[in-house]
């Protein structure tokens, strides 16, 4: 029994990259592969599951077109920049939540109160204020994920155990360093595991963001897509928002498994 | 802070280095009520070394916390130079009874922690800290992580860090715990030697009565349910000691009436 | 020194020559500055509309007669089209009329279009909503889900519906065909643009005017263009036009008749009566202040 | 100074009940006030900002005909059972995850791609498959609570810490009773405080849900509104919506420190 | 498992109960290299009690690691009865360095926790737990939560833990490090009569050169870099023994050999 196949049932044990990568592969490879079969079969309404073929027809199009490339140029752009500011904001915040009681008093009830509430609710007042522009589809993509990364952060500074605190106090460190001299490296990898999960969040905005008054972008061309029944067309941009997603994910997680050596976790 | 603490400092004429008075600690978990310390008092003078010894569970790690400022005695209070101090500084370092390292440093980085909490210069640090590094013997060890070291490597870190910081009043629970005989007797050295040198006041927990011994000028004996310090007993050995004091006469005498003490209470 | 005019305007095949205008350039060759936003959901251009955001927007009646209860000032300045056959009900194989709808479940969507085309469908065959199980959803969304076998009749639009018809799931037994006049669809302006700014908002129609000149000379390209605006072949795009039918100035001029006497106004009343009675607004406002009649009037001089 | 003053300013230190609630309460007056200021002074648009007396007038009128606690039940039974399946389906999958390297491999990289897709891109196929009944308002919402909740129990799931799981193996608990007797109840606290997260985030799929051929909800009386812009329904029901997540939350903070009275937290 | 442990007991004549052959260990961080262990090799035999010493970093944690399955070795075999074990079991029950308590249990939970895994009624392994949570002193604290234990204390769950499980072979690592003197003796004579009535098979690591002697037949001297069994020294004493050995002429005389030859290493 070669050694990798004992590793599998093992809790916690590494496995081969290239058994992982295998694996991972497969997990594409057999849904396409059972979409193929589904589309060509004709088993199921092509109206409702375009074949591979057409999918990839479309794409060479709008790719030739230039178009493709723009709508992922705008939403990219938008989804970063709203997810940034999303984050800038809500760290500070939430380290300070999951540190200081009285910050999460300030800060806690009132975001649990508004992050329930649906972000599209709010599209009417941001037109009012912000108007129909850029800012609107940034500002939409901000709410949608800010209150939900503000609580996990905060739920990460929590976990900072009291006595690595206690240690820097003794080592003379004021109230201010111990917040970005220990909880703040000491949440580090958790607040980057974090960010990676919240980044899907900000993405899956993109079509509520671009129903202001978005001209072009990944979620704006879907609904135009949907409007004139283009199946192929929203096949091939869900598809591609994935992609850009899954691609975001793996290079977040060498940035992380890079930069933090220190950091106790089971390596791809 | 300051005003209350003269009241509660006149009780010690001359100002100790250390008071400690009148502590208790009570702690209650789901309606169940533990005393962990109850009218602890002593003094430290300056550049004293003060030992603890009692059997597990009578409060020890309780009042070095408190002392430290890092937890919150139920009365009582806890002076540094007559000023009363209720929350933690650098002028009481302490040496955790759990190794605490801070797992995103390397070696000499946690050594030199304290001194860039003070605003020390980068290559100031790293000089000053090599030089502790060295002291507790882990010069091959600079650039490791704790994860990459053994237990008693990570003790020796931990002593490391709160010399390089010099404070006034040293804290110590129990920190050659996990360490073999042959080193713990030369970090024992190291201990007295940095202490002669930086005139530090110490306080120290331990389990082991030579230790305590060779180290101390008194040995605070407690007692638990509730913790207190039942008996102190004076050392009367001269300084500088070092590792020879142990065979010694005086040494082995002082042991005899310590033991004699200590089953006793 | 004026900024430039904001146009929202959401997909329909009858607002698709704006795509035209932008190609081509016709803004700057009238001499207006004016921005075309597109925007989803037709709730939302609403939105901004009212927000100030928008000078102007393309509705229908209802969606004038609404805000106007609410203060929302809007005046219409032109009939761009009317749907004809663009909207319309597609029942499952089976259904044979309007009056087999009773019981059946049907998909529109709530106070849209819709609502006011299955309307007065029922009513045609002595029917009112009661009589059918409601199902509430988006034109698009109600395509879908009669595409997809989950309701046996759906008030939606082209193409649609004609994927209905082909795909052999149902036909279509009623259309915006059968009720000419009852859905013209609107461009409006905001009451202030119109007193600040009204040779603008006649330089916008000439705009318009010259894309349905362009379309009528050169349908092909015409077709193109608007096609690949909207990311759909010229097939389909011929297939969504035939649905409507452009209003040409001189429609206009008919339609807006002499105020307020003419068929718009006519028809404006009645809806408003119907909103009214459907209780879907409380008071009846002032219909023919609502609309600005004298840019089409300009235009023909 | 009283004690409570010079604990605000203290790392972790707790802060009297009293006091938190104080500012909490104030973090939901203050813009109270601003708003019914901003409505009564006629400074911002009525259309777009209702004053309170508008939206409690409405929420009366509501409640009266029995409409507001219809919707109130739609709603919260769809939202409940989409997460509890979501829960259902994620925690196991979630701790495999974050425990077998070849279950990483098999869901993680597949769900990092479907996460990313916008969730009412979904509807279509939802509808092709289940039709419109509820099963497919639920289905929304479990599709956009599922993929982000089995991440965040996987990172859980991962900060166990291997001494404890090492220790069970050499106590002869099996691999299974590993799972079930530690890592399970290691990654609970985490889990209960990630649960509560992403039920805002439910939440937020109701509108989306309630696309699909609602006749009652409050998403759906939100979209409603908003076609006929009855914006004091808009804010009567974002406010419910706001308060039924704040107590949703606050039950579930309560249950979690009453049942781990042994996790490090610092309590209310 | 089994043919190739055939294969490799081979060179054991009479089957050791555990047998350790020719262990390696390299660790590979950030490309160093680290020789934790080379060829590390010993037996214990059945009932037999086998004490490591050894300096700080030498490698015994890791030792005891591969032994219990816990670690992989680079090279090298451990066999339980001659059977090879390369994952972790109750066979090889474990004292960590760092006691390991499940937060989420009471005392008693934590002691009860084996016999649970093993399938045992609710009341029989609660009366099982609560005669090992008397034998180390903690009855006052069977409810408690870890978080409101001591370090002693701590330690001493751990240790009630590992026995109340009963292994075939026990592994310790340094299980007495945080306590006092007299509950140290207290446990000690505690492991001798557990490891007497249980016919336990011990591997223990310790500083503490008497308690090594005094607990054990065979003590492996460890040398560090790479970390191996310098030297084994067999401590001729007979069983039973007790606190009282510990003043006995043998006894001094086995510690004086020790450390005579631990210092040559
Ligand atoms: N994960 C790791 N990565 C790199 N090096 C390691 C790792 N774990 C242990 N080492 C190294 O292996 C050596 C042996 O460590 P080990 O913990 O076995 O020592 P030990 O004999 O138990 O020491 P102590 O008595 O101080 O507990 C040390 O030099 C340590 O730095
Ligand atoms: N957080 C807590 N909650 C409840 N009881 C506690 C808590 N912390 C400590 N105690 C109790 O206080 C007493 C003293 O504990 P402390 O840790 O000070 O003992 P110690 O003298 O340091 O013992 P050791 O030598 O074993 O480390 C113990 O009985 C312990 O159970
Ligand atoms: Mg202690
Ligand atoms: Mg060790």
């Amino acid at each position: 029994m070669p050694t990798w196949l004992s590793q599998i049932g093992r809790i916690r044990a590494p496995i081969p990259a290239a058994l992982y990568w295998t694996v991972a592969a497969a997990t594409f490879v057999i849904p396409a592969a059972i979409w193929w079969l589904a589309s060509s079969s004709g088993y199921v309404d092509r109206l409702f599951l375009p074949s591979p073929a057409d999918v990839a027809k479309q794409a060479v199009v709008l790719a030739e077109n230039g178009r493709l490339w723009s709508d992922i140029g705008w939403s990219v752009f938008r989804v970063f920049a709203g997810f940034t500011l999303a984050a800038i904001v809500a760290i500070p915040i939430g380290i300070l939540m999951g540190t200081y009681h009285i910050a999460d008093a300030i800060f806690e009830p009132f975001t649990d109160f508004v992050r329930y509430m649906p972000a599209a609710a709010f599209i009417p007042l941001i037109m009012l204020y912000v108007g129909i522009g850029e800012t609107a589809k940034i500002l939409m993509i901000f709410i949608g994920t800010y209150f939900q990364l503000v609580l996990l952060v905060a739920a990460v500074a929590r976990t900072v155990p009291i006595d690595v605190i206690n240690v820097a106090y003794t080592l003379g460190a004021s109230r201010r360093q111990v917040l970005t001299n220990v909880v703040v490296p000491a949440s580090l990898p958790g607040l980057v595991e974090n960010l990676r999960i919240t980044l899907g969040w900000a993405w899956t905005y993109v079509i509520v963001a671009e129903l202001i008054a978005a001209q072009q972008g990944l979620g704006f061309r879907i609904m135009e897509a949907q409007r004139f029944l283009k199946t192929d067309t929203i096949f091939l941009y869900i598809a591609i928002i994935g992609l850009l997603g899954l691609a975001s994910d793996q290079i977040m997680r060498r940035i992380s498994s890079k930069t933090m050596p220190w950091a106790e976790t089971f390596d791809r | 802070m300051n005003l209350s603490a003269r009241a509660n400092a006149t009780s010690t004429e001359s100002v100790a280095k250390l008071s400690v008075r009148d502590i208790s600690r009570r702690f209650e978990t789901r309606g169940k009520i533990v005393e962990a310390l109850k009218g602890v008092s002593f003094d430290v003078p300056s550049g004293g070394f003060y030992s603890i010894i009692g059997h597990s569970g009578c409060g020890k790690s309780t009042l070095l916390n408190i002392v430290a400022g890092l937890d919150q005695a139920t009365s009582g209070v806890v002076a540094v130079d007559g000023v009363v101090r209720r929350s933690p500084g650098p002028d009481r370092g302490m040496v955790f009874q759990s190794y605490t390292l801070f797992p995103w440093l390397s070696v000499i980085e946690n050594v030199a922690f304290g001194m860039r909490m003070g605003g020390m210069g980068k290559k100031e640090r790293r000089e000053a800290a090599q030089h502790y590094v060295e002291l507790v013997k882990l010069s091959a060890f600079v650039d490791a992580y704790p994860k990459e070291l053994s237990g008693g490597m990570r003790q020796r870190v931990a002593l490391a860090r709160a010399l390089a910081n010099k404070p006034a009043v040293l804290l110590m629970d129990e920190p050659f715990g996990a360490l073999d005989a042959e080193t713990r007797e030369q970090m024992q050295e190291l201990l007295l030697n940095v202490r002669n040198k930086e005139f530090m006041t110490v306080l120290f927990i331990t389990h082991d009565i030579e230790e305590a011994i060779l180290l101390s000028e008194t040995i605070g004996i407690m007692a638990a349910r509730p913790g207190r310090v039942a008996h102190e007993f004076k050392i009367e050995l001269p300084y500088p000691r070092d590792a020879a004091t142990k065979v010694s006469d005086a040494f082995v005498q002082n042991k005899r009436r310590l033991i004699e003490v200590f089953k006793s209470i | 020194a004026d900024a430039p005019l904001q146009i929202g305007v959401t997909i329909w095949p009858g607002w698709m020559p704006w795509w035209i205008v932008e190609e081509k350039g016709y803004f700057d060759e009238v001499g207006v500055k004016a921005n075309i936003v597109k925007f989803k959901r037709h709730p939302d251009d609403m939105s901004a509309f009212a927000g100030k955001q928008l000078d102007a927007t393309h509705m229908i009646l209802a969606d004038v007669i609404i805000p106007a209860s609410k203060g929302v000032p809007g005046r219409i300045v032109l009939i761009t089209d009317e749907s004809s056959g663009a909207d319309g009900i597609i029942a499952k194989t089976g259904i044979d009329g309007i009056k087999d709808f009773k019981g059946k479940r049907v998909a529109y969507e709530l106070g849209g279009v819709s609502q006011l085309i299955l309307m007065r469908a029922l009513e045609k065959e002595g029917l009112t909503l009661d009589d059918v199980s409601s199902v509430n959803m988006s034109a698009e969304d109600a395509g879908t889900a009669f595409l997809a076998g989950a309701v046996d009749v759906a008030v939606t639009w082209e193409p649609y519906l004609s994927q209905a018809s082909k795909d052999g799931k149902g036909r279509v037994v009623f259309s915006t065909a059968d009720t000419p006049g009852l859905v013209p669809d609107l461009l409006v302006f905001r009451a202030e643009t119109i007193e600040k700014r009204s040779a603008d908002v006649q330089k916008v129609i000439a705009a318009w005017n010259k894309a349905l000149a362009f379309i009528k000379t050169n349908r092909k390209e015409a077709v193109e263009i608007m096609a690949k605006g909207a990311e759909i072949s010229a097939e389909e795009m011929e297939q969504n036009l035939a649905g409507i039918k452009l209003y040409s100035l001189a429609d206009n001029v008919r339609e807006f008749g002499a105020a307020p006497d003419g068929p718009l106004f006519k028809t404006a009343d009645e809806q408003a009566d119907f909103l009214l009675k459907s209780k879907l607004i409380d008071s009846k406002p002032d219909v023919p202040s609502l609309v600005a009649p004298q840019f089409v009037g300009a235009v023909t001089e």
